[in-house]
């Protein structure tokens, strides 16, 4: 099977196309919907339709194209935005790969010990059960204990180091299960070289976890952004996302379009992660042969 | 080859390394005299959280109830847009981008627009918070499983001239569900966690998370840890109740080692 | 018995439409490295309803892919293929062929009976009728003790057994079979043999069978189809004159007209090959 | 690099020799709220004091008084209701000067809803952002005689928009931003922005159940042990009341430079809160800026201590220490501004009038 | 030529220990519904090393397993399995053994060569060796021209081939091959019998060898072990006196001695089946 999938010209043209029938379809609702929402029962089913709740998609695309403040020699919001994105982008990717390699660290500790893995999963379960405004001031402050030489601890490391927290748990799980996913066949050839545990490892296991791992880093990475951006907001980091959410918000009744503009922010954030690991997908295409074409 | 655990070793395994921790904590806590609103040990958690079981088990009950319906619409999405992605693919490359967007689109910026398009007063924000925290995992996993279907078993529908429809339920589904249930077993834990950052942004009183905020701005933090572990436990029970469902509903398998 | 040029490819017998119609058909696999394969080159082939052809030829001739291509599993880069009078697409479709893979491709979450029924099932048959057939089969390739198995509890030839069970499900009118019996033993594989040629008989079904066992396709067969390797073509297509199925009996393996056609297919096979220089490799190419 | 300190671009790290290190931790984003210390910073008068100070922002998350007392900042500023929780639960740490005398929390709803008294809450919805900000509510309708039952109580995002939506009956507001908030939206039945003449608005300054709000907080054991510390803190009131000095008499500069400081907020947006803040300030009843009302002390403490939120608790169940407050520095500092000749009560004060545009720009 | 009993199972030369030597050996399957299957019972067999040694026998019966408990892949319920004088596993450990299962088992994500290297890899043989080894044994299966390949893009009867190459890679004292000609066609099955008996006439490796072509269970062996349906045991090993491995030509496959060997083989297989009534299935058990 080779894989053919669509040329990325297509991909991009369809992909283009989704996000106008998505604008269409707000503007529609916007315009045939009721003010109040549909509501049955007690229960709003489809939302509001006012300004508020719902600008005009021209009003929010129209924003970006208009200064901050108005003050005059305020940059562009579109500026302030991809600022504070690629600002929160570097942050999310030093807690993806802290994730990524603790979560590959951890799937590959249980896969060799059965015991390991019983012992641990349940913790690595619930470590996620721990909201995340629980921990954020913690690591904040035992973080600002840190200082070794002239290596001190900065609030971002604090909020890459949260965003990891979040990142780590996809790829553990996904990798645990994709280590244990050769087929018996294989498992058995390895068996009859003898090899170590190790070359398992190395030559069957990890190759034939691709396939679970490619979410797990998909996965990892939208965590990682969605980890930062809570992060930044709930220790208070300055110059991301987040913060530029929770500050924007103050302006949501009177320029409603405006707590859109980080929003679309974060969506940028997390397309360019997404497309990065889409490229690592693309580079490991050869332990993907199985794969139905994307 | 492993063999499946036994038993004792499941269960014994995690509460003897739990015990060991909290102990080490407790240890800890005691040792270096770290005051409670730096650290509060685990004995005063305890005695906090049975002094007030009740609180954290209302507070469960409305986080729970959310996170709940938040995972069952989540869930009941994901799966069916992954199969029409699967049999559609033109539907998967018109939403690949928003789809990708959806999945990181933080809680932060999605809850306070949620409260607005459907009442501040409503849990339905929190809840739709949830689902769509649930929907990014089990949609991803469901379709990178969807197409995991061996080739020889694709040509096999193919000559049947089943329909993609037919096909999905014979073969791709049965093979992805494996990769349904880590989609799932992720979502589980973070259906509770979503619908528990969302009561940060508004949304009626009452739930674990605006608990657990309440108590830790006023440096009660045997309280709030008290809810984080009535989050921790509600958390643990979806995922255990998830894992229940995968062992009831996994087809047959021949793998050397499965976990 | 007599061998044809492959430009007169006809099915023995010719009413209605062939079963199978293959005109000009060719195959190239495309590789990004450039180093394309040419699996099959002007093929012309027809099969009459109810007649029995084997494929035979050397490892990776394009016997499989030929059958893939009638199957519409695959499209051919040129020609045409029709079966029953349609495209090999609506004919797909139509259900118009049962399959058994090299491959067994038993689906390992479903026990032996449930893979047999499998079909059945998708083509929305009764539940009572699904079970009285799948029985039937079991028997027929000597499971029945294995109906609740999986098949990674299963041998390897039983596997093939299963799979074998599963394409005659539907009683199709066409068979479409890919080394369905070679991991059998010699017994087993005959007891099938047997059997196959009782089904084809009884259901009227057309068979496409690729085999490696020269002995097996002259006792099965019409016409044995010889391929020639990379680019595979036909060589040769030796009629096979034994009587129609319902007169063949195991005495029929003993017969001189049984040897004979052996001996001209076997040398259809090797013939060049004998004359060409033994290169250490073992295609000859 | 200073990315993150929130500090503003004057840190004179060249000349910080003699200069003494100190952190002030805020309880939220920079904005005018802290106009004073922000202009203290930039008017120089903490390095006339011989003091470099850094600003800490706040977060969602941080606990400004556990900061402190988990010494990783020097001062905080909180309110004294909040800080009563932690010093019960073992934070050692005095207010040394009380800021803000006035409260700035209110409740407000539409004119059609009449809501005018904290008795008219009862069966309505009512806002709250909690995080310790709902206890002057919660004393106000005990006092009114309405149980938290008796309301269905709304958790209150970062916008308006739940009361602009109409979820939400009577939300709460503080003066200087979540009031402007509403004043700043467009009210869609005039298509023009909202008019206090729209709202009703429940002052607990007015019905008596108003608790101190910012206050300058410092380490008790240092304050005792260490000269030094206790030197360098009426220093830093010192300054500190210069900035909230400028800040009365200079409302567009300190909003300019809270903005400077990296506040986003719109400019009437902040010169609105720098302006409503300063109402709350001056002029000072307590005998000079920062002196610690002995009266207003009691009441938030009596209030602390008698009022139950929703699930029944109170936020003080004993006395606070004696350490929890004084007035020891703060009057030192005042001393020292008299001396020099500063009007330290502001009994002149006259606010501005500000006009403020759509989403407070 | 002459048919042993079970219990005289000894090889024909016995220098040193045994290649192998299974000892009593019996298999059961559990299985959850109780419905146990044994497939082994009381089995007895000594290979001496350089000794060639085919399984014979119905679907079924066995010899997959045999052949897993000899390379340690399975653990026998009952009995005792001695390689090289070593417990089997040792011997695994010290990769007494190459072994090519019954389905090919290659890596999808790595091409043919790569494939055929890994055993090399896996046991660090420097690249360069690697790469002439790998050369050397593509073209003895004659897949010379797809080295860089991947398995997917192969025919079954390639994939097999490639598969076998890698058993070969190490030149090990003792090969298990499991069906490897199975997908063969007759010429290139013949070519690669051929050169099998060639190398281990080279090496002096042992084989143990599971096939159901008689003939080539023949032509390939000292000894021919003919093992009956479920439970499987040995029914009868005959001893195959063809001359060594060196002397073997084409010409063998003509001889007398040659077909009365096959005969000797049908009649011990078929031997039962032919008195018991023919049952509707297949497997006589
Ligand atoms: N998916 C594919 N991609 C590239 N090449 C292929 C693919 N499938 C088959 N081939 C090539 O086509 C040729 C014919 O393959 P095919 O499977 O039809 O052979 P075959 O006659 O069935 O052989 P065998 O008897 O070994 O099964 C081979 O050379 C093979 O390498
Ligand atoms: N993993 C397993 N679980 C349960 N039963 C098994 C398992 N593997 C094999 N069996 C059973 O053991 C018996 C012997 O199987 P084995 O694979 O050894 O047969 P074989 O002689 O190799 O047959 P074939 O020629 O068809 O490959 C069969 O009845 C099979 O059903
Ligand atoms: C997490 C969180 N913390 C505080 C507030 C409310 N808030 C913002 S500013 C302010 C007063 C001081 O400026 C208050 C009370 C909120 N909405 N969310
Ligand atoms: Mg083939
Ligand atoms: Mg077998």
């Amino acid at each position: 099977m080779t894989r053919t999938g669509s040329p990325l010209g297509r991909r991009v043209l369809l992909g283009v196309l989704g996000v106008v029938v998505l604008a269409a379809i707000w503007e529609l609702y916007k315009a045939l919907g009721p003010a109040t929402g549909v509501v049955i029962g007690d229960l709003t089913v489809l939302p509001r339709t006012s300004d508020l709740a719902m600008p005009h998609v021209w009003d929010m695309v129209a924003r970006l194209f208009r200064p901050v403040r108005s003050a005059g020699d305020d940059e562009m919001m579109w500026q302030a935005v991809l600022q504070a994105s690629f600002f929160s982008l570097g942050v999310a990717a030093v807690g993806w790969f802290v994730g990524v390699v603790v979560g590959m660290v951890l799937a590959i500790f249980m896969q060799r010990f059965r015991t390991a893995e019983s012992a641990l999963l349940p913790w690595i379960v619930l470590s996620q059960t721990v909201p995340l405004i629980a921990i954020a001031p913690l690591v904040k402050r035992w973080g600002s204990q840190i200082e070794i030489g002239s290596f001190s601890w900065e609030n971002w490391m604090s909020v890459a180091l949260i965003a990891s927290y979040l990142a780590f748990f996809p790829v553990s799980i996904g990798a645990l299960r994709g280590l244990g996913s050769p087929d018996v066949n294989h498992v058995e050839l390895m068996r009859t070289y003898s090899v170590g545990w190790w070359a398992t490892l190395v030559r069957l296991r990890l190759p034939a976890s691709v396939p679970y791992l490619l979410p797990a880093l998909r996965l990892a990475a939208a965590n990682a952004v969605i980890g930062t951006v809570v992060a930044e907001v709930s220790i208070g980091l300055r110059g991301g996302i987040g913060r530029m959410i929770v500050e924007y918000a103050a302006a949501a009744g009177g320029d409603p379009a405006k707590p859109w503009a980080p929003i679309f922010g974060a969506v940028l954030v997390g397309l360019l992660a997404a497309g990065v690991v889409a490229l690592i997908g693309l580079a490991l295409a050869r332990y993907r042969r199985g794969e139905t074409p994307a | 080859m492993k063999q499946s655990a036994s038993l004792p070793r499941t269960i014994l395994a995690p509460i003897l390394l739990g015990v060991l921790a909290v102990a080490l904590w407790q240890l800890a806590v005691v040792a270096l005299e770290i005051k409670p609103f730096v650290l509060p040990s685990p004995v005063s958690i305890a005695t906090e959280f049975s002094g007030s079981v009740s609180s954290v088990w209302a507070a469960s009950l409305v986080t729970g109830a959310n996170a709940l319906i938040g995972l069952l619409i989540g869930a009941v999405v994901g799966i069916i847009a992954a199969i029409i992605a699967t049999v559609l693919p033109i539907t998967d490359e018109l939403s690949a981008p928003l789809v990708a967007a959806a999945s990181v689109i933080p809680i932060v910026a999605l809850a306070p627009v949620f409260y607005t398009m459907f009442g501040a007063d409503k849990e339905t924000a929190r809840q739709l918070v949830a689902a769509l925290a649930v929907f990014i995992p089990v949609y991803l996993n469901t379709l990178r499983g969807l197409r995991q279907a061996r080739p020889v078993h694709r040509d096999l529908m193919r000559a049947y001239g089943a329909s993609a429809w037919q096909a999905t339920r014979a073969v791709t589904l049965p093979g992805a569900v494996p990769f349904l249930f880590i989609g799932l077993r992720i979502a589980s834990s973070l259906a509770v966690i979503s619908a528990l950052i969302g009561e940060y942004f508004g949304g009626p009183i009452g739930g674990l998370g605006k608990s657990i905020t309440s108590a830790a701005a006023s440096s009660n933090y045997s309280l709030a840890y008290a809810y984080v572990l009535g989050a921790i436990i509600l958390g643990l029970v979806f995922y255990i109740v998830t894992l229940g469902l995968e062992k009831l509903v996994s087809p047959h398998r021949a793998s050397a080692s499965a976990p | 018995m007599s061998t044809e040029s492959s430009a007169q490819n006809q099915p023995i017998a010719s009413t209605g439409p062939a079963a199978v119609s293959v005109t000009g058909v060719g195959k190239v696999f495309a590789s990004r490295k450039g180093a394309d394969v040419t699996a099959l080159e002007a093929v012309d082939l027809t099969i009459a309803p109810g007649e029995f052809v084997s494929l035979i030829g050397p490892s990776g001739c394009g016997k499989s892919t030929l059958l893939r291509l009638i199957a519409d599993l695959d499209t051919p880069t040129s020609g045409s293929i029709e079966v029953f009078g349609k495209t090999a697409r609506q004919a797909r479709i139509d259900q118009a062929y049962g399959i058994a893979f090299q491959q067994a491709g038993l689906l390992p979450w479903r026990t032996v009976r449930a893979n047999i029924e499998l079909p059945l099932e998708l083509h929305k048959v009764g539940k009572a009728e699904r079970g009285a057939r799948s029985s039937e089969l079991l028997s027929l390739v000597g499971l029945a003790d294995f109906a609740d198995k999986y098949p990674d509890q299963l041998s390897g030839g039983m596997q093939q057994r299963v799979a074998i069970a599963r394409s005659l499900a539907e009683s199709p009118g066409l068979l479409l079979m890919d080394e369905p019996f070679g991991a059998l033993d010699e017994m087993t594989r005959e007891r099938m043999q047997t059997e196959l040629v009782r089904i084809c008989a009884e259901t009227g079904a057309a068979v496409v069978f690729v085999t490696h066992s020269i002995p097996e396709a002259v006792f099965l067969s019409n016409r044995v189809v010889v391929m020639s390797p990379r680019p595979g073509r036909i060589r040769d297509v030796i009629a096979v004159d034994l009587g129609r199925a319902e007169g063949r009996g195991e005495g029929l393996r003993e017969a001189d007209s049984f040897f004979e056609a052996v001996v001209a297919v076997r040398e259809s096979l090797h013939g060049e090959a004998a004359g060409a220089p033994a290169a250490r490799g073992v295609d000859q190419r | 690099g200073c990315s993150s300190s929130g500090g503003s671009d004057d840190s004179t790290d060249s000349a910080s020799g003699e200069l003494t290190p100190v952190t002030l931790q805020l309880q939220w984003f920079a904005q005018a709220q802290f106009a004073g210390y922000y202009a203290a910073l930039d008017q120089g008068y903490y390095k006339d004091e011989g003091l470099d100070v850094t600003i800490l922002e706040g977060g969602a998350d941080i606990v400004p008084q556990d900061v402190l007392s988990a010494g990783d900042a020097d001062y905080a500023i909180s309110w004294v209701p909040k800080v009563l929780g932690s010093i019960e639960q073992g934070a050692e740490i005095t207010d040394v000067a009380q800021i803000f005398e006035r409260s700035a929390t209110t409740q407000i709803s539409m004119k059609d809803k009449n809501i005018t008294t904290a008795a008219d809450l009862k069966g309505k919805k009512v806002g709250s952002w909690g995080y310790g900000n709902e206890w002057e509510l919660f004393a106000g309708m005990q006092k009114a005689g309405v149980a938290t039952d008796d309301i269905s109580l709304v958790q209150q995002a970062f916008d308006m928009n739940g009361f602009l939506a109409g979820d939400i009956d009577a939300a709460q507001a503080m003066t200087y931003n979540e009031y402007a908030q509403v004043l700043e939206a467009t009210n869609p039945a005039t298509g023009k922005l909202f008019t206090p003449d729209d709202l009703n608005v429940i002052d607990w300054n007015k019905e008596g159940t108003a608790m101190l709000q910012d206050a300058i907080w410092a380490d008790s054991a240092k304050l005792a042990d260490d000269d030094a510390y206790a030197d360098q803190t009426v220093k830093f009131i010192k300054a500190s009341i210069k900035g909230w000095i400028y800040a009365k008499d200079n409302p567009e500069k300190a909003a300019a430079i809270v903005t400077a400081a990296g506040s986003t907020l719109g400019e009437s947006h902040q010169l609105w809160m720098t302006n409503e803040v300063n109402k709350l300030i001056w002029p000072s009843t307590s005998g000079g800026i920062g002196m610690i009302d002995e009266d207003a002390w009691k009441q938030t403490v009596d209030i602390a201590m008698g009022t139950k939120n929703e699930t029944g608790a109170t936020v003080i169940s004993a006395e606070p220490p004696a350490s929890a407050h004084t007035n020891e520095y703060v009057e030192k500092a005042l001393a020292e501004l008299k001396d020099e000749g500063v009007d330290t009560e502001g009994a002149d004060f006259t606010p501005i009038d500000v006009t403020l545009k759509a989403g407070g720009e």
